[in-house]
């Protein structure tokens, strides 16, 4: 039996998901290719990426530091790498004013990944000797430990600008609130859903779900990098198809003569 | 040489997660791998611990201001270390009274939990308390009818903080049965079910597509920033 | 802009706002009585439906930080099931839920229904780390993730585990979540999986708004937030008790609707000020450029 | 925005803060010298004795007997008792010794009080109290959690699959299986190459791990977004747009509201378009998805409100009720002062 040994070796009732896995990466490889060959996407503005450079330039002129989360979660979790790789772009821009930056973390190894990458981009801004390992410090695992800790720095070392950017859970809006107290520019960005709405109620810009995933592509303006943007837009355009089509689909099969009534399940999901 | 090997660690290790949950052989793995994560986490606390030391002791022997605080936290870590590595006060466990170091470190009565109960639960939990005045003062500030969105946001708020309390019944509950969807109430029900549940949807897959290209960026050391900076 | 109001009054009148109706509740006894949204009104529905001596997986997924909101549906969910004879099967995929069921057990079984028997009326088999795996292997095998009730007792020994050997064996399965893993997660890897499995979900109110995607399909009640406790408790009290008087320990979601209607008011009222002000000062502008 | 309100906390109020503090230990004070006190924590011993029973391979297991014998041995644990339950001792016996007042609780309960007030106290500016609380939180909970991944990681999943039979004696009476892993010399060598930058030799071997944690996870979490949330979203969101009901008639608003959430869906999608300007028909798509995110805030900010004030209701009944014994609604102490008060009164 041929099938059967197919069967044994892949799983079957995947196959969808291998589908979609494999069209989501494609149009994303697809594009990244496509812009390195000289393709280069036009992106659209965004507002939060567009304030960096003006709130680090702003942290700088008033002599006061910035102060860069990057959420409470580990390095497992995929919003705390964005917030990583942002926090490399934010790095370079305050190397090259020759600003403060603190970056208190909340994982041991959050913190070596966020000394590795500002040390980086200290090196790449021509100023190795701006990077201060000691800037960059564990606190505490502790969610509400370390929000205390925030908390109290912001009040006593009045950041001119707040980074939040990763995952973030309750502490968002004490981060942003006591943010807002001290009269700081705040620029938020993370994909924790329920924390959305005190991002855009305290920051001055929240990067939305998956603008914040586009961040580091765009602040690094590499080809490649905004090629892998369009590859998303073109994976959502291939969703909203697929949506459509099935709503067509499931319409007609109401409309169509002889028709059961919906049952309740398939009304509301 | 070290970040070659460096980033093919991070292709390899991602192209296997990725095949994994398509061979009936791999179905273990993701489990196993994050069990070895935590691992690597839990030992890393020497990293952190390292850090926090250093910088608290720094901060004690320059004597700056505030460096009596210093001293305090780096107290409250030792003692709290001690207690719960030590089992301080912990009972043997019930299965087997015989083991004295059988009773969780956190047993009650024992030196750690009462850190946990006394020191740590009032704290955190009057911090996350602290959070219905934050609310108080963001939606006083943020929510103004400035524009149509903004006056969406705030209706909708409205609209919930009233209909998820006796207030919504009071104004609305004389509406006829033919109108009970306009009960206050209900509307929240409504936005939940509606508007909620499309605008999270439309997040969700946002935010999944994000992953993805993420991912792939990472894993094709597009993006290396983590790695660090000299060869 | 329109001269500086200190954010600490804010401060202040939510401070009382909370604290008056607390005292006041405290001293009188009184709640405001609550009409139960269908949410809610499913979840007593739900368990109302099935016949005595069914069993029910209840699943106690929170630690101390979310007991304001969920310890009350713990206590009136356990309250309701032991009421109607049904013989909850308790397990937690949050380490210290099995400290807070062992809590409501002793605050409602202990109490009031003395003759009722762990083992055979109700067992707590604790926690088991492994967030949604544990789900998906109980879809096909419980007593592989579960072999043991709290005390150590092997599950073949005990009397209600007869019979059931995945989680699809029980009627009704209820999760008292807090976050992750929760009620998203025993939808996605239970409900959907057993078509014939009702779901109950208890949530707070962060929760509500993700999880409320998924009722009344794969969720067929869900109680939001300590309002939905309320209901849910006014509903049991109102069929259990009638006009007798409920002990205090059934109302604490009840009572801790009366600070929740002060605070929400004087948000509002916040709200409208803040807005009042900002019109005021924008025709200021008008005026006197 | 920030000048709208103003937070006007400088350094120079010193006094002020101790005064403050001061009328707060008064008040504590006068309440504690009304009626029957406050914050007081009763406990009650409770002895168990054991036996050991070896069953089938030799497997011992204890079973809790009810007195003391030769070969038992005894455990005493201290349970709480309410002040209600200490009273109706007294009354039945005076100066009983059975429940008593543990004084490492109640000193546990007062410092408990004064850590809730000095968080509040932020509220109004920092000082103090706050940055006492502060260093003690940060220094308690990074010690917290290092002893539980010890106690909880560490343990079971690295040492004892490296030397069972040792955990076993030491700490793991009930560990089952207990034969060496292999396996679990990856993480343990991962830990290694970490830490090994501690040293001058692992500068470049350290962030081998890191490597692998993120190329591991990017994989994995690409997978289950993509399961989880494009697939089931999508499936979720195919809905017909004409429902109808029972009787084969038209049903409006189900069918309104499928209508609803599949535009909200595709419209929102179009908000997080990247390389077209919004402008167009994408324009005005966007434009309704900034609408329908905009609900979808105000109700997630309108649901948490809720929680966060269940929350801050929760640290005030403790104050009240555990701290201060003002009221007693749960009706464990059997009275409360303000009743006690005005039925004087």
């Amino acid at each position: 039996m041929v099938l059967g040994a197919e069967a044994s070796f892949l799983n079957p009732d995947k196959l969808l998901l291998l589908v979609v896995l494999a069209a989501t990466c494609g149009c994303i490889i697809a594009s990244m290719v496509a812009a390195r060959a000289g393709s280069v996407p036009r992106i659209r503005r965004i507002a939060g990426l567009e304030a960096v450079e003006e709130a680090v330039g702003r942290a700088t002129e008033m002599g006061r530091p910035i102060l860069f989360v990057p959420g409470i979660q580990d390095m497992d979790n995929p919003m705390t790498v964005a917030g990583i790789t942002v926090l490399s772009r934010v790095a370079g821009t305050a190397a090259q004013y020759d600003a403060t930056l603190d970056v208190p973390v909340s994982r041991s190894l959050v913190m070596q990944a966020a000394r590795e990458s500002v040390q980086a981009a200290a090196l790449q801004a021509g100023q190795p000797d701006w990077y201060d390992p000691e800037r960059i410090r564990y606190i505490t695992d502790e969610q509400f430990g370390y929000a205390a800790y925030a908390a109290g720095a912001m009040a006593r070392d009045k950041p001119a600008a707040c980074f939040y950017m990763g995952c973030f859970f309750a502490e968002s809006l004490i981060l942003a609130e006591n943010g807002n107290a001290i009269g700081a520019i705040q620029i938020a960005g993370t994909a924790e859903t329920a924390q959305l709405p005190f991002f855009v109620a305290s920051c001055d810009y929240t990067l939305i779900g998956e603008e914040f995933f586009a961040a580091s592509a765009y602040l690094s303006g590499a080809p490649d990098q905004l090629g892998t943007l369009r590859g998303q837009d073109i994976a959502k355009g291939l969703i909203a198809l697929a949506l459509v089509g099935g709503v067509v689909m499931a319409t007609m099969k109401v409309l169509s003569p002889g028709a059961v009534p919906a049952s309740p399940a398939e009304v509301a999901p | 040489m070290s970040r070659s090997i460096a980033l093919l660690i991070c292709l390899v290790g991602g192209l296997t997660m990725l095949v994994s949950p398509f061979l009936p052989m791999a179905t273990g793995w993701a489990n196993e791998v994050t069990d070895w994560f935590n691992i690597l986490a839990a030992m890393a606390f020497v990293l952190g611990g390292g850090s926090l030391l250093k910088v608290q002791l720094m901060r004690l022997s320059a004597r700056g201001p505030g460096w009596g605080y210093s001293a305090v936290t780096l107290l409250a870590f030792v003692v709290t270390l001690w207690v719960g590595l030590g089992k301080v006060g912990v009972v043997a466990d019930a299965s087997a009274p015989a083991v004295a170091w059988s009773g969780k470190p956190d047993d009650e009565g024992s030196a750690f939990w009462w850190i946990y109960l006394y020191v740590m639960t009032p704290i955190t939990s009057t911090l996350f308390a602290v959070l219905a005045f934050y609310v108080a003062s963001a939606a006083f500030r943020a929510f103004r009818a400035k524009n149509l969105e903004a006056t969406l946001l705030l209706v909708t708020a409205f609209i919930i903080l009233l209909g998820r309390t006796f207030a919504g019944v009071v104004l609305t509950g004389w509406l006829p049965d033919w109108a009970s969807g306009l009960r206050l109430e209900n509307l929240a029900v409504t936005i939940m079910d509606v508007f909620n549940t499309a605008g999270n949807r439309a997040i969700i897959i946002g935010i999944a597509l994000g992953v993805a290209s993420t991912g792939i960026r990472l894993m094709l050391g597009l993006d290396r920033s983590y790695l660090g900076g000299d060869a | 802009m329109s001269g500086t109001l200190d954010r600490r009054w804010i401060y202040l009148a939510m401070m009382l706002a909370v604290a008056l109706p607390i005292l006041w509740n405290g001293v009188t006894g009184k709640t405001f009585p609550e009409s139960p949204t269908p949410p809610s009104q499913a979840c007593f529905d739900a368990i109302e439906a099935l016949p005595a001596g069914s069993r029910v997986l209840v699943s106690f997924d929170y630690d101390p930080a979310s007991e304001g909101e969920l310890a009350p549906m713990a206590t009136t969910f356990l309250r309701h099931l032991m009421h109607k004879g049904l013989r909850p099967v308790i397990i937690a995929l949050w380490p210290l839920g099995p400290t807070k069921a062992e809590e409501t057990i002793a605050n409602v079984m202990k109490v009031d229904f003395p003759d009722r028997v762990s083992g055979r009326d109700y067992v707590n088999l604790g926690f088991q780390t492994g967030n949604e795996g544990v789900l998906k292997v109980i879809g096909t095998d419980f007593r592989k993730q579960f072999p043991v009730d709290r005390s150590g007792t092997p599950v073949d020994r005990l009397p209600i585990m007869e019979g059931i050997t995945k989680v699809g064996d029980f009627p009704l399965v209820i999760t008292i979540s807090a976050g992750y893993p929760g009620g998203k997660e025993w939808v996605q890897y239970v409900s959907s999986a057993n078509p014939g499995l009702v779901l109950l979900a208890g949530v707070t109110g962060v929760q509500a708004s993700q999880v409320y995607s998924y009722y009344p399909g794969q969720l067929r009640g869900m109680l939001a937030a300590i309002k939905g406790a309320a209901e849910y408790e006014a509903l049991v009290s109102a069929a259990i008790d009638g006009d007798r008087v409920t002990a205090p320990k059934y109302t604490e979601a009840r009572r801790r609707m009366a600070p929740q209607l002060f605070g929400h008011l004087l948000l509002i009222a916040l709200i409208v000020i803040g807005n009042a002000m900002y019109f005021a000062q924008r025709r200021c502008k008008a005026v006197a450029p | 925005m920030s000048d709208v309100i103003a937070n006007q906390s400088e350094p120079t109020q010193g006094r002020w803060w101790i005064g403050l503090f001061l009328v707060i230990a008064v008040l504590v004070a006068i309440r504690a010298g009304i009626g029957e006190g406050m914050g007081r924590v009763y406990v009650q011993t409770e002895s168990t004795s054991y036996v050991s029973t070896e069953g089938e391979g030799g497997r011992v297991s204890w079973s809790a007997v009810p007195g003391v014998t030769e070969d038992s041995v005894t455990i005493d644990r201290d349970v709480f008792r309410t002040a209600g339950q200490y009273r109706a001792a007294e009354a039945a016996a005076p100066g009983q010794q059975a429940i008593r007042l543990s004084w490492d609780r109640t000193i546990g309960l007062w410092l408990a009080a004064f850590f809730t007030l000095a968080v509040f106290s932020f509220l109004a500016g920092d000082n103090p109290a706050y940055k006492l609380t502060e260093s003690i939180v940060i220094g308690v909970s990074a010690g917290y959690w290092m002893v539980v991944a010890f106690w909880e990681t560490l343990v079971p999943k690295l040492l004892a699959q490296l030397a069972p039979d040792l955990v076993k004696a030491w700490c793991m009476p009930n560990l089952e299986g207990g034969a060496f892993n292999p396996v679990a010399l990856v993480p343990l060598g991962l830990g290694i190459m970490l830490l090994s930058q501690l040293t001058p030799l692992g500068r470049h071997v350290g962030r081998w791990p890191l490597a692998f944690v993120i190329g591991t996870f990017a994989g994995l979490k690409m997978v289950s977004h993509v399961e989880s949330d494009i697939i089931e979203q999508v499936r979720a969101t195919v809905l017909p747009l004409v429902v109808s009901s029972e009787d084969g008639s038209l049903a409006a608003w189900a069918s309104l509201r499928n209508v609803l959430i599949v535009t909200g869906v595709l419209c929102t999608l179009a908000y997080f378009v990247f390389s077209v300007e919004h402008k167009g028909a994408v324009g005005r798509a966007a434009r309704v998805g900034v609408w329908f995110l905009m609900i979808t805030f105000g109700s997630a900010f309108g649901f948490t409100v809720m929680g966060r004030i269940a929350l801050l209701a929760a640290r005030f009944e403790f104050l009240f009720i555990d701290w201060l014994w003002l009221i007693d609604p749960k009706g464990e102490r059997g009275m409360s002062v303000v009743a006690a008060v005005m039925q004087s009164g």
